[in-house]
């Protein structure tokens, strides 16, 4: 008993040194005399790796997505296969933020200072975003923000953090639209339900989706919020069909996705159109949850693996569907758009990367934000540029892009793309058959 | 029977009891005899194991108790009847009857056991089916030498089993006492009601600040005139 | 080495060294540290005030983040509604969480043990769900980002944490060397024997909880104006606060006045030392070595010191009554 | 009139299989008088086994429930045994710090399974996951029906163990009075980790009446561990009647707050009554129903 209680104090003092130990083993060389209020950037030593800081959630409830979007960093960085730059190795530094955003702006602080990266990636969940964001602005370090899709994030004038793959929340809906004036609307569609999940992303979706049926005089006649974590959508769906909408447009996380169209199935809640906004709607997921509840279903989406979208970077030619089957065969798991975001990230961080050394200049963080400002890069999420730009509610984003977004609908339990017409790979079905008569 | 030798027992660092010795012979009713705080309770728990003594010997049958844990005593034969009745109150008084005779010797003869309870307390037949929490106090004291009973022990310890109850009552307590004594059950009798226990027991010592200062046939120590100054009043 | 001692032993020389220390060195370090100092002083607060209450009164609250969450949004409405500083967040914040604590405590104090911990959670729970869903008035699950006073600097943040670090340990020092610290622990040893003797024990727990709420309400101002950003899901969080602040202070020693400061240092170093030493498996780590502690030292390591020492010097015999 | 049949329906049908994962939960919590929030947790790793036997084997999850149950029976007990049992009654300043203990314990289980089955969302679906029937307007869910009346035999045989057999009784009489029982012969160690054991197995069943229904994520487990204090205040501790009586209770109020309230609100009808029942109803229905 003695001993071991000996050996776990022991034990202890180890790791408790450790802990004091190897963050403070590399002594931080601070600028000796600079002014505090505007510290200069410590350029890199020429010589030794070129270090990628990846900062994402890995572990907690949102890990799941951060685990998606390193896997498809990783990928990205074996398919192009670019080892070296200007002599200098690249190296990834991948740091866990278990989607805390104090532990995010720990991370950051860590990757900027004791590691002294050249360039960050990373950010899943909004609330990690936005202390990323801050931290890399404040330590001057380009950051490229991976998903987190809250829209004050870019509307800040952070000049250090870039937003070319990842979409602001108000504009998932963008392509829906034109589809709901075109099509909808001629259709029959009055009277909407709308519900969302409860967290940042959902809320700020449908803050941008009301003011858009207002203005087509398309009455609400639902609106909630909903906790994706439930077990049991009866009842909201109850109250939905109760209230006897035309069309259902509906915000869900992932897992909810599969569980409402299962579930909105079961209770035949019928109307002319189901419209997912991207999320859970367009994920492998949602088919193994709902099976052939999916049908018919339409989804907002911001990448699919049909369009043929592609490109070549360091004289490496990529599709959407190469980055799919790389996944698929390398983690036994279809990947979604957060990871297509995540390819994007490193494809958007390669090719500025290698701008700065074909123009002969040092790579270090001043010349990659130089050249992350003029990126104009074909992705898998499409034309990618960093931009400054106005929306029409308003917003106005700094050193953002806007991936194209296009409707998709499940159709014999497969997903094919129905809106822009042009790029269409099938006809859309609307409205869409009843339940029963299914 | 049952020896206890020279045991000293401990609650933390606070002393309770002091090389206290005596023993319990077949057939016999001992009485442990004292005020309140003078380690009668004590000296019980430690015999079921509750407690462990620091110093000396508890055997019973010639089997050492003291490291034995505290739920093997009633598969060797010794039933506690414990104070404040420990009843288990949200069962029925069936169920708290049917707790006693867990070991396989007395659940072998459970009905009988059963039987026999009800005989001699017919008020628990009444009872069965009503949650031991709501009897009232008499009838929870039969209850708890009822269960002590369908143990079929071969020593019972009995922790103040009239205290709290009104005065025709405890003298039928004491009765049922010496009835189950004269069916063959040894009993170790602890006692604040000094008068009457002295006249139920066989032999009795009294405990007085966790020592024994006492001892002998219960006839002697009604003689004696510290029991009779401390405990009777005379 | 006896000189040592008996300074030691002095009650004003371990402060006295450890204040210089956190006052003269932080300007020395780089931003990083600066960054986990301005936390640990943020969870020494939070742990002190946990420890008045839970530690020394003995109600256990597992929703303490209530007080930390409003404390935070205090500062944040402000700037939600009218544009006003989140900077006189660090006044209506911790207003904000007295004003909830005193019906809170008048509710609960009713109960007793694992039921007064159970209800703690519920609220905890209650106002992260309404936080999240009240969008006109609380901001909802977007959470608000607000301005930050100092921009990129970090000391003035540090000096304020530790400042306010300083006075809950005083307060808290003060409050338990006075009649109230006698109660409190009378009130934690033995309720019904508290009540016996006169004490009006909801009273004396409410005198416990005013300032625990305080304190963890300052704590959460000073989160607030540091990240700039807050949402319900992290102040209200179960898991990430309220939780934390008791496995800090039972880590450290409940009921002591060193333990809560040794557990947030300990908590903060380990939390981050690990993670940035193992990845994405610290938690696991942090966790195994949570459940031993709990296991080994329930008291916590100054509850335990005694144990601990033992354990060190093997198996010679411990002398009682002092060397 | 739909709007209400369906609402209650739906209630009632969720609200049993609370009862399951609860019941092991009241039953902990009546013999060891801690709260053990590590029962969520160990729910989460009977999903995990059911959803590997299924991915492996093609073992329906109803299939599957026993083997995850016996494995859950002996995880729980060595749990109990090597870890809980060791602070289980060590007098510490504060009594919680074996609550704590518990929830370190969980915190830790997440992330072993993590670590083996990834943070992914997974699933059981099957063709019957989605059948239901029609019923005077109300649909109603197969699994659902399936899960509820398994829940009811499991919660109906654990209160015939209880009461019936003189193992089941020895739970109860520890739990009502650990010395006494001791008297009787009774081991209350044995008895506790036997308690700990089965009310684990308990949650590993409730895990797998879930899975054909929902999915299933190494952190799945939170709300289902609030809602089982939930029960177990509304109920009373240590009764499989009150758990019954508070599940559906308390599935009834949820659905019903969501259906007429707001989704959004669903979780805090629950914590409502919990505060309410804490404060007007010390003991839960355990004292209205008689036990």
């Amino acid at each position: 008993m003695k001993k071991v209680k000996l050996g776990l104090v022991l034990g202890l003092a180890v790791v408790l040194v450790a802990a004091f130990a190897l963050p403070g083993c590399v002594p931080e060389a601070a600028p000796p005399v600079a002014p505090p209020v505007a510290p200069p950037v410590v350029p890199p030593p020429p010589a030794g790796p070129i270090k990628i800081g990846i900062n994402l959630s890995l572990t907690g409830p949102k890990a799941s997505f951060g685990v998606i979007d390193r896997n498809s960093l990783e990928i990205a960085r074996a398919k192009f296969g670019v080892t070296e730059i200007g002599g200098r190795p690249i190296a990834f530094i991948v740091e866990d933020n278990r989607g805390d955003p104090s532990i995010a702006k720990s991370a950051e602080e860590k990757l900027a200072t004791l590691d002294k990266v050249d360039l960050i990636i990373g950010g899943y969940s909004s609330a990690c975003g936005v202390t990323q964001a801050a931290a890399a602005n404040d330590l001057k370090v380009p950051h490229i923000l991976v998903n987190a899709s809250k829209d004050d994030i870019t509307m800040a004038n952070y000049e250090w953090v870039f937003s070319g793959a990842r979409v602001p929340a108000s504009h998932y809906a963008d392509a829906m639209w034109s589809f709901v004036d075109e099509v909808l609307i001629p259709g029959g569609v009055k009277k909407v339900a709308l519900f969302y999940e409860m967290t940042d992303w959902g809320t700020s979706s449908a803050k941008g989706l009301r003011p858009g049926f207002e203005k087509r005089g398309i009455e609400l006649v639902y609106d909630s919020p909903y906790d994706s974590t439930a077990t049991d959508f009866k009842p909201m769906l109850t109250a939905v069909k109760a209230a006897k909408p035309d069309m259902i447009v509906a915000v869900s996380y992932l897992m909810d996705a599969g569980l409402l169209a299962r579930q909105a199935a079961e209770l035949r809640v019928n109307v002319l159109c189901y419209m997912g906004q991207a999320g859970g709607y367009t994920m492998p997921e949602f088919l193994k949850l709902a099976g052939e509840n999916v049908n018919y279903t339409m989804s907002t989406a911001n990448w699919s693996r049909i369009p043929a979208w592609k490109g070549e970077i360091a004289g490496v030619k990529w599709t959407n569907q190469e980055y799919y089957d790389a996944y698929l065969e390398t983690y036994n798991a279809e990947p979604d758009y957060h990871g297509s975001q995540g390819f994007a990230a490193w494809q958007i961080a390669l090719d500025a990367l290698l701008r700065v050394d074909a123009a002969g200049k040092p790579i270090n963080r001043e010349n990659i934000k130089a050249a992350l400002e003029e990126t104009k890069l074909m992705t898998t999420m499409g034309l990618i540029e960093h931009k400054e730009w106005t929306d029409d509610m308003g917003h106005h984003y700094y050193n953002q892009g806007l991936p194209l977004t296009y409707i998709v609908q499940w159709l014999n339990m497969k997903q094919e793309i129905i809106w822009p017409l042009e790029g269409k790979t099938a006809d859309y079905v609307f409205p869409v058959p009843k339940y029963e008569e299914r | 029977m049952l020896k206890v030798n020279d045991i000293d027992v401990y609650y933390g660092d606070v002393q309770a009891l002091w090389d206290v010795s005596f023993e319990v012979n077949e057939g016999e009713i001992v009485a442990l005899l004292g005020s309140n705080g003078a380690g009668k309770t004590t000296t019980l728990n430690t015999i079921s194991g509750l407690l462990r003594p620091r110093k000396g010997h508890i055997e019973f049958l010639g089997q050492e108790l003291s490291k034995m844990p505290a739920h093997k005593m009633a598969s060797l034969g010794i039933a506690h009847v414990p104070e404040a009745r420990r009843l288990f109150p949200e069962m029925t008084v069936k169920e708290n009857l049917l707790m006693g005779s867990l070991m396989p010797e007395a659940k072998a003869r459970r009905e009988e056991s059963m039987e026999r309870v009800f005989t001699i307390f017919p008020v628990l037949k009444e009872r069965a089916w009503q949650a031991a929490g709501t009897l009232s106090g008499g009838e929870s004291q039969m209850l708890a030498v009822g269960r002590g009973i369908m143990a079929c022990p071969k020593l019972m310890m009995m922790d103040e089993p009239s205290l709290g109850l009104a005065p025709f009552l405890v003298d039928e307590v004491f009765k049922v006492i010496e009835q189950i004594n004269r069916e063959g059950i040894t009993i170790l009798l602890v006692e604040q009601n000094v008068a009457h226990a002295l006249k139920a027991c066989t032999r009795a010592y009294v405990l007085e600040v966790g020592r024994i200062t006492l001892q002998g046939t219960g006839e002697k120590l009604l003689r004696d005139e510290h029991v009779k100054e401390a405990y009777l009043g005379v | 080495m006896a000189e040592i001692k008996t300074m030691a032993k002095k009650s004003w020389f371990l402060p006295a060294i450890l204040g210089i220390v956190a006052i003269a060195f932080p300007p020395f370090l780089g931003g990083y540290f600066q960054h986990l100092l301005i936390l640990m002083m943020m969870w020494i607060t939070m742990a002190t005030a946990w420890n008045l209450l839970g530690g020394y009164t003995g109600c256990v609250s597992f929703g303490h983040c209530v007080f930390f969450g409003l404390g935070a949004y205090g500062g944040g409405l402000l700037y939600l509604h009218w544009g006003i500083s989140p900077w006189w967040g660090m006044i209506a914040g911790p207003l904000l969480a007295i004003i909830a604590g005193i019906p809170i405590g008048l509710v609960t104090f009713r109960l007793r043990g694992p039921y007064f911990a159970l209800s703690m959670l519920a609220l905890g729970e209650t106002f992260r769900i309404v936080f999240t869903n009240w969008v006109s008035v609380l901001g909802g699950a977007c959470g608000i980002v607000s301005s930050r006073t100092f921009g990129v600097e970090k000391l003035p943040y540090y000096y304020i944490a530790l400042v306010i670090a300083a006075l809950s340990v005083y307060v808290v020092y003060r409050l338990m060397h006075s009649k109230y610290g006698y109660y409190f622990v009378s009130i934690r040893e033995d309720q019904d024997a508290a009540e016996g003797l006169g004490i009006p024990t909801t009273r004396y727990k409410m005198y416990a909880l005013i300032p625990s709420a305080l304190f963890t309400g300052l704590a959460g101002a000073v989160y607030m104006n540091y990240m700039a950003y807050i949402d319900p899901e992290v102040v209200f969080s179960l898991a990430g606060i309220s939780i934390m602040m008791i496995l800090a202070v039972m880590v450290g020693g409940a009921g002591t006045l060193g333990g809560p400061i040794l557990g947030a240092v300990i908590f903060v170093l380990l939390n981050e030392g690990i993670r940035a030493a193992v990845g994405p498996i610290s938690y696991l780590i942090f966790m195994v070595i949570a459940c031993l502690l709990i296991m080994f030292l329930p008291d916590g390591i100054i509850g335990d010191w005694a144990k601990i020492k033992r354990a060190f010097r093997g198996k010679k015999p411990v002398y009682v009554g002092g060397e | 009139m739909a709007l209400f049949g369906q609402t209650f329906v739906t209630g009632i049908l969720i609200g049993g299989i609370y009862a399951v994962i609860a019941v092991g939960m009241t039953l902990i919590m009546g013999v060891m008088k801690i709260i053990n929030l590590a029962h969520g947790a160990l729910m989460m790793v009977g999903m995990y086994v059911c959803l590997a036997l299924f991915k492996s084997f093609g073992l329906h999850p109803y299939l599957g429930m026993i083997p995850a149950m016996i494995i859950l029976f002996g995880i729980g007990w060595l749990l109990q045994k090597y870890s809980i049992e060791r602070v289980f009654g060590v007098e510490t300043i504060l009594p919680e710090s074996q609550v704590l203990l518990t929830l370190a314990l969980g915190l830790g289980i997440t992330e072993i399974i993590r670590l083996i089955f990834t943070s992914n969302y997974q699933c059981a679906y099957t063709p019957f996951s989605a059948r239901c029937f029609y019923l005077g307007g109300m649909s109603i869910s197969q699994p659902y029906l399936v899960g509820f009346i398994i829940a009811m035999a499991f919660v109906a045989a654990l209160h015939i163990l209880l009461t019936r057999t003189d193992l089941g009784r020895s739970v109860i009489a520890t739990a009502q009075d650990r010395d006494a029982a001791t008297y009787m012969g009774v081991d209350a160690k044995r008895i506790t980790n036997f308690t700990f054991a089965l009310g684990t197995a308990l949650a590993a069943a409730g895990g797998a009446m879930l899975l054909p229904i929902f999915y299933t994520y190494p952190d799945v487990w939170h709300p289902y561990l609030a809602k089982c204090f939930i029960i177990t205040i509304l109920g009373g501790m240590g009764s499989t009647v009150g758990a019954l009586s508070g599940g559906l209770l308390l599935g009834v109020a949820e659905t019903f707050g969501a259906t007429y309230w707001s989704p959004g609100y669903r979780d805090v009808v629950g914590l409502i009554i919990f505060v309410l029942v804490l404060l007007f109803l010390p003991g839960g229905l355990k004292k209205v129903i008689g036990r």
